[in-house]
């Protein structure tokens, strides 16, 4: 049954998979890959990585959809340039000869695994007390391996950083996307007046679940993002300029916060990002809500992208 | 008892497959797009309503059923307003955001 | 119980995932957007019928941050004004009349 | 099971998140502050790359940091030996010279409170150098796969500070080509991992064992690490997207970026996989830097633009820096010290780094002053900026090896090593690779010597400071063969080393 | 066969999928897809060799699934820039794939180095 099950899902997920590679036009393969990413969720499920779920649910199945859809509609002139630049038989004979050995080469890697896998589970389980915190994956996210999500926090505002660099010369400090448009009875203004608070509810209490069970700061940041998005593209809200110092604070607060406690660790408790004892989860906690807000603004203004229109 | 809640949760969620199914068969033959819609509309709101009704019954706890109906509400909001907004720019022949549908138009002229 | 939940779970999954095969085949962002949209709602489903008939809770919450985030990828469909590219002479020839 | 931390450690710690603080508090000021944090913490920056060096030749050993308490495999350690901290070194002093430089072309303009081009490139500039040291100190893989993407955000957009379409092109094209790179070493490290259930290097090095899985993660790996370091036949991003970018941040990518993947390479394949690979593969990594110096020569002869020509002879000079594997492994083979082949490869990276950045530096100078860089139509260079020419020829001198630079000393050392492990045909493309050199570097001078028109003026007066600093890098580059008194840093902490065995 | 090695050769398919994709397509929106496919497929192997580690009552190795929630949103943001970068080349040449390479030789004039 569950082989079956299985089969059934891995054979949809190939297939969109597949319909994503070879669609004729690119909102074609978009539309077969929002779907694919809400089945990505479904095998994380399968593989009992629930966190990576939640996480793939959040980024893969709400953020990239906007991204993407966006991107797609906005390139969509270049849909015929594209088609003519098809290569030729012999390149793609060629592409699908390398395509073939690499996937050889992977199946042959996931083959040749170890039959008895080694695991850090029970490492992870043993030291889990000393965290305080139920949820081994928080455990391994903010505490074993701390420097590692601290370095993710750093990763988006390198990439925002990136994005902004891509503004043009004159709109340079001003705000990002087109001026809103919203529609004072229109139902899209309505969701945005009423699915907000509740995003915002749900967002908390998937950061506060994070502790003990699967869940946390960055599932919880999505959706914050994902919640100021909803207002920016009802027109409720204008994008914040980029040079506006409160919203710079905003960006880097969290991962402020994160280092502030980290050399406080190496204070009082001997180590970089290690904390002081008996208070780990606490600590673990302050970093958490600290950092949910930056990440949703990081997150929102990569979606939103470079700066385009000049303040005035 | 338990095999009360049995036959609603089957009755409920069976009727809750039905109307996925109505939907999907919807979605492929209504010829235009707002009857696809209406098709839609009906599997997004009654196919999953339904199924977590016919769920409330096997969950534990009053907290994971709460959780069900913020999940139903939830996506009764989406759907709606998807459906809405969708609706609207196809009747509308709203074509305000397309930028190279109006260029065309304007350089034909 | 258990068998019947799982089975269902099966039921929908596979039928929004015929929907959405055989409209993503055919021309038309609307439909395909509309397909997407229901594969979305079916698959919520399924996984909570799925999450039932296992009772791991935790999956529930993965299901209420799908179902917070359903709705972006069509609203961003609409503002980006794809809803008539390619549908238009349809909704020209049989909705508006013009 | 692994070491604890050691005395000084906390410096690691200091050397990655000094810059990263920096890039946060510089977009928190932003426009002319964020200047002047970046200057700041640059020169803080090298102070904690000083006395890390000072730490470790002290005590001898490698300096090791443990994060937050958890020793691996559980948590993550930071490592910083004999070769991570001349890398750390060589960082630190040339983003301080390029600073300097480009304190010249990416100041405010004054009556604007920020402008894109200079906060973006200061900050920019803040996390390629954090990025590094974390490249170099980390001791985990999974840290280093996050470093590596770290590196990649903040080198793709200096291609494209300009914003113009080609520019534009070049950096999506070292994009995709960067990810790509990312995401094969993300699965040999997964592989890894399933493996041999850790993902430290030191653990990592004891655990691995001669057998199909490692081979393939350790090809996964390398190959997608050559996309990153653009080892031919790999490069083809990396002359449009070098020689597109702004000087100072051309100096950048050529100088230090592509060295973060190589060092990544060399930490693999001598640290972990030494046990592994086998002599074969050794051969064909030299195999395609032999091509690329061959290759990277010939194409920069052609080459009608002088910054074009210095990225080809980037690809060529990478070319050098895998030259150093067959070499190490030859030596062990025969029974001899194998470090000095490995002490030659760091050296050529470094004074490549310092060559290579003042010889971008000088091209930005002669841009600015003749308003191009057609290499046809170089004259009066020589009159208008002889400082900038005389280092242009001294970079170009330590790129080809003349006696006392740092080329020389490296290419000296690789060369012994190949006459004494018999391996005479990496000597061969060694001369060959020199004598192509020369000859573009003869040819930019020679025509750079040139007199002007009579009545030909420079479109813009270069400030003396800028013209200073390119000298001053490239007679460091020059002279960096002196480093032949001083004791060999790069050894220290490295026993491993004598594990690379041929079979 | 055990689900975890059929999940595994499903991320080799996906894994030659987007490779085959990254080669062949021109239009720069569908190689990020394509790259996204591979990551997916890469993220598939963490995936079972977390779910591999299952022990002592957990249901799979956490130190995997914890990298594999920091490569999510590494690719994430990786996927923003990027999407940025086509964006931008998009509004300055109307194009948005690569094979339309001017050289920089032909915009010598047009370019401002400082």
């Amino acid at each position: 049954m569950t082989l079956a099950l299985d089969s059934a899902l891995a054979l949809l997920f190939l297939g969109l998979a597949t319909w994503t590679i070879f669609a004729r036009e690119t909102f074609a393969s978009v539309a077969g890959f929002l779907p694919y990413g809400l089945l990505l969720t479904a095998v994380w499920l399968r593989l009992a990585a629930i966190d990576v779920a939640m996480t793939e649910a959040a980024i893969g199945a709400g953020l990239t959809g906007v991204l993407l859809v966006g991107a797609a509609a906005r390139l969509r002139s270049t849909e015929a340039a594209a088609a003519a630049e098809r290569p030729r038989v012999l390149t793609r004979l060629l592409a699908a000869i390398v395509s073939i050995a690499v996937a050889g080469v992977v199946a042959v890697c996931v083959l040749l695994l170890p039959p008895s896998a080694p695991t850090l589970a029970p490492e992870v389980v043993a030291n889990i007390a000393a965290t305080g915190v139920g949820n081994p994956i928080t455990a391994v996210l903010l505490s074993f391996r701390a420097m590692d999500t601290l370095l993710e926090a750093v990763v988006l505002l390198f990439a925002l950083i990136g994005v902004w660099s891509l503004a043009p010369d004159r709109a340079w400090g001003g705000r990002p996307g087109p001026a809103p448009v919203s529609d004072p009875n229109g139902t899209l203004t309505y969701l945005a007046r009423v699915l907000p608070p509740i995003g915002i509810v749900v967002a908390v209490y998937i950061l506060w679940v994070g502790a003990d069970d699967p869940g946390g700061k960055f599932q919880g940041a999505t959706i914050l993002a994902a919640m100021w998005l909803l207002v920016l593209m009802a027109g409720l809200a204008d994008a914040p300029p980029v040079s506006g110092r409160g919203l710079r604070t905003g960006l880097i607060i969290g991962p402020a916060i994160f280092i502030a406690i980290g050399c406080l660790g190496a204070v009082t408790a001997g180590a970089f990002l290690a904390y002081p004892q008996g208070h780990a989860k606490l600590w673990i906690i302050v970093i958490e809500v600290a950092l949910m807000p930056s990440l949703a603004i990081t997150l929102v203004l990569l979606l939103v992208g470079a700066p385009q229109r000049a303040m005035t | 008892m338990s095999g009360v809640a049995d036959i609603f949760t089957m009755a409920l969620v069976s009727a809750g497959g039905f109307f996925f199914f109505a939907g999907v068969i919807g979605l492929l033959r209504f010829p235009d797009a707002c009857t696809r819609l209406h098709a839609l509309t009906k599997a997004d709101n009654l196919g999953l309503g339904l199924v977590i009704l016919g769920l409330l019954p096997q969950i534990g706890s009053i907290q994971l059923a709460l959780k069900l109906m913020v999940i139903w509400f939830l996506v009764l909001l989406a759907s709606a307003t998807c459906s809405q907004l969708i609706g609207r720019a196809i009747r509308r022949g709203d074509r305000s955001n397309v930028p190279d549908l109006t260029d065309a138009a304007e350089e034909s002229r | 119980m258990d068998n019947f939940l799982a089975g269902a779970s099966a039921f929908v999954f596979l039928m929004v995932a015929a929907g959405l095969v055989c409209v993503l085949r055919r021309p038309g962002y609307v439909d395909r957007m509309m397909a997407v949209q229901l594969f979305a709602t079916g698959g919520i489903a399924a996984m909570l019928l799925m999450s039932a008939s296992q009772g791991s809770e935790a999956v529930i919450n993965v299901v209420l941050t799908l179902s917070i985030l359903a709705a972006f990828a069509a609203i961003a469909f609409v503002k980006a004004g794809l809803v008539l590219v390619e549908d238009e002479a349809a909704v020209r020839g049989e909705d508006t009349g013009k | 099971m692994t070491t604890p931390t050691t005395g000084g450690g906390l410096l690691l710690v200091l050397t990655v998140l000094l810059p990263v603080v920096g890039v946060l508090l510089g977009l928190v000021v932003g426009g002319r502050h964020a200047q002047r944090v970046a200057l700041v913490t640059l020169l803080l920056g090298l102070a904690i790359a000083v006395a890390l060096t000072g730490q470790l030749m002290h005590s001898g050993e490698a300096v090791v940091y443990v994060l937050g308490g958890w020793s691996p495999p559980l948590g993550v350690a930071l490592r910083a030996d004999g070769i991570s901290i001349v890398m750390i070194l060589a960082v630190a002093v040339v983003v301080a010279f390029i600073a300097i430089y480009a304190c010249g072309n990416f100041g405010t303009p004054a009556g604007v409170r920020e402008a894109r081009r200079p906060v973006m490139f200061w900050l920019l500039l803040l996390a390629i150098t954090g990025s590094l040291n974390l490249v170099f100190v980390s001791g985990d893989v999974f840290t280093l796969y996050v470093a590596l993407e770290l590196l990649t955000f903040a080198a793709v957009p200096l291609v494209s500070l300009d914003g113009r379409a080609e520019t534009l092109q070049a950096a999506l094209r070292y994009l995709l080509y960067a990810l790509l790179g990312s995401m094969l070493y993300l699965l040999g490290i997964f592989l890894l991992y399933g493996a041999y259930g850790t993902l430290d290097i030191a653990l990592l090095a004891q655990r691995i064992q001669p057998e199909t899985l490692a081979w393939a993660a350790a090809a996964l790996m390398t190959a997608g690490l050559l996309a990153k370091t653009a080892l031919f036949p790999l490069h083809l991003w990396l002359p449009p997207a070098h020689a597109g970018a702004p000087a100072a941040a051309s100096a950048v990518l050529s100088a230090l970026v592509i060295k973060g993947a190589w060092f990544l390479v060399v930490r693999l394949w001598f640290d972990v996989f030494a046990g592994v690979v086998a002599p074969r593969s050794m051969q064909l990594l030299a195999a395609m830097g032999a091509a690329a110096i061959l290759i990277g020569n010939v194409v920069a002869l052609q080459q009608a633009r002088l910054k074009l020509l210095i990225a080809y002879s980037t690809v060529a000079q990478i070319g050098y820096l895998f030259l150093m594997f067959p070499l190490a492994a030859g030596l062990n083979a025969a029974q001899l010290d194998s470090a000095a082949a490995v002490s030659g490869g760091m050296l050529q990276a470094i004074s490549h780094a310092t060559a290579k950045a003042a010889m971008f530096m000088a091209a930005g100078l002669i841009y600015v002053t003749l308003g191009h860089d057609r290499v046809a139509d170089l004259r009066g260079v020589g009159r208008a900026l002889p400082m900038t020419l005389v280092a242009f020829a001294l970079g170009g001198a330590s790129l080809i090896g003349l006696p006392p630079s740092g080329g020389f000393f490296a290419k000296w050392l690789l060369l012994s090593a190949a006459l004494a492990s018999m391996q005479w045909w990496w000597v061969a493309v060694m001369i060959a690779g020199g004598l192509l050199t020369s000859a573009y570097v003869f040819m930019v001078v020679v025509r750079a010597l040139q007199p002007a028109e009579p009545d030909w003026k420079p479109r813009t007066r270069v400030p003396r400071y800028q013209q200073g600093v390119v000298l001053a890098l490239a007679v460091c580059s020059f002279l960096l063969g002196v480093v032949a008194w001083c004791p060999d840093v790069t050894r220290i902490g490295r026993p491993g080393l004598s594990v690379v065995e041929a079979r | 066969m055990t689900s975890t090695t059929f999940f595994g050769l499903c991320a080799a398919a996906l894994v030659g999928l987007g490779c085959y994709g990254l080669i062949v397509n021109a239009q720069l929106l569908r190689k990020l897809l394509a790259f996204n496919l591979i990551g997916h497929g890469v993220f598939l192997v963490c995936a079972i060799i977390a779910h591999r580690g299952a022990a002592d009552g957990l249901g799979g190795d956490p130190v995997p699934q914890a990298l594999l929630i920091t490569a999510i949103v590494v690719a994430f943001a990786a996927s923003a820039l990027a999407v940025a970068l086509i964006l931008r080349l998009f509004e300055e040449t109307g194009s948005a794939s690569l094979t339309r390479s001017d050289g920089l030789a032909k915009s010598d004039t047009a370019e401002q180095e400082h």
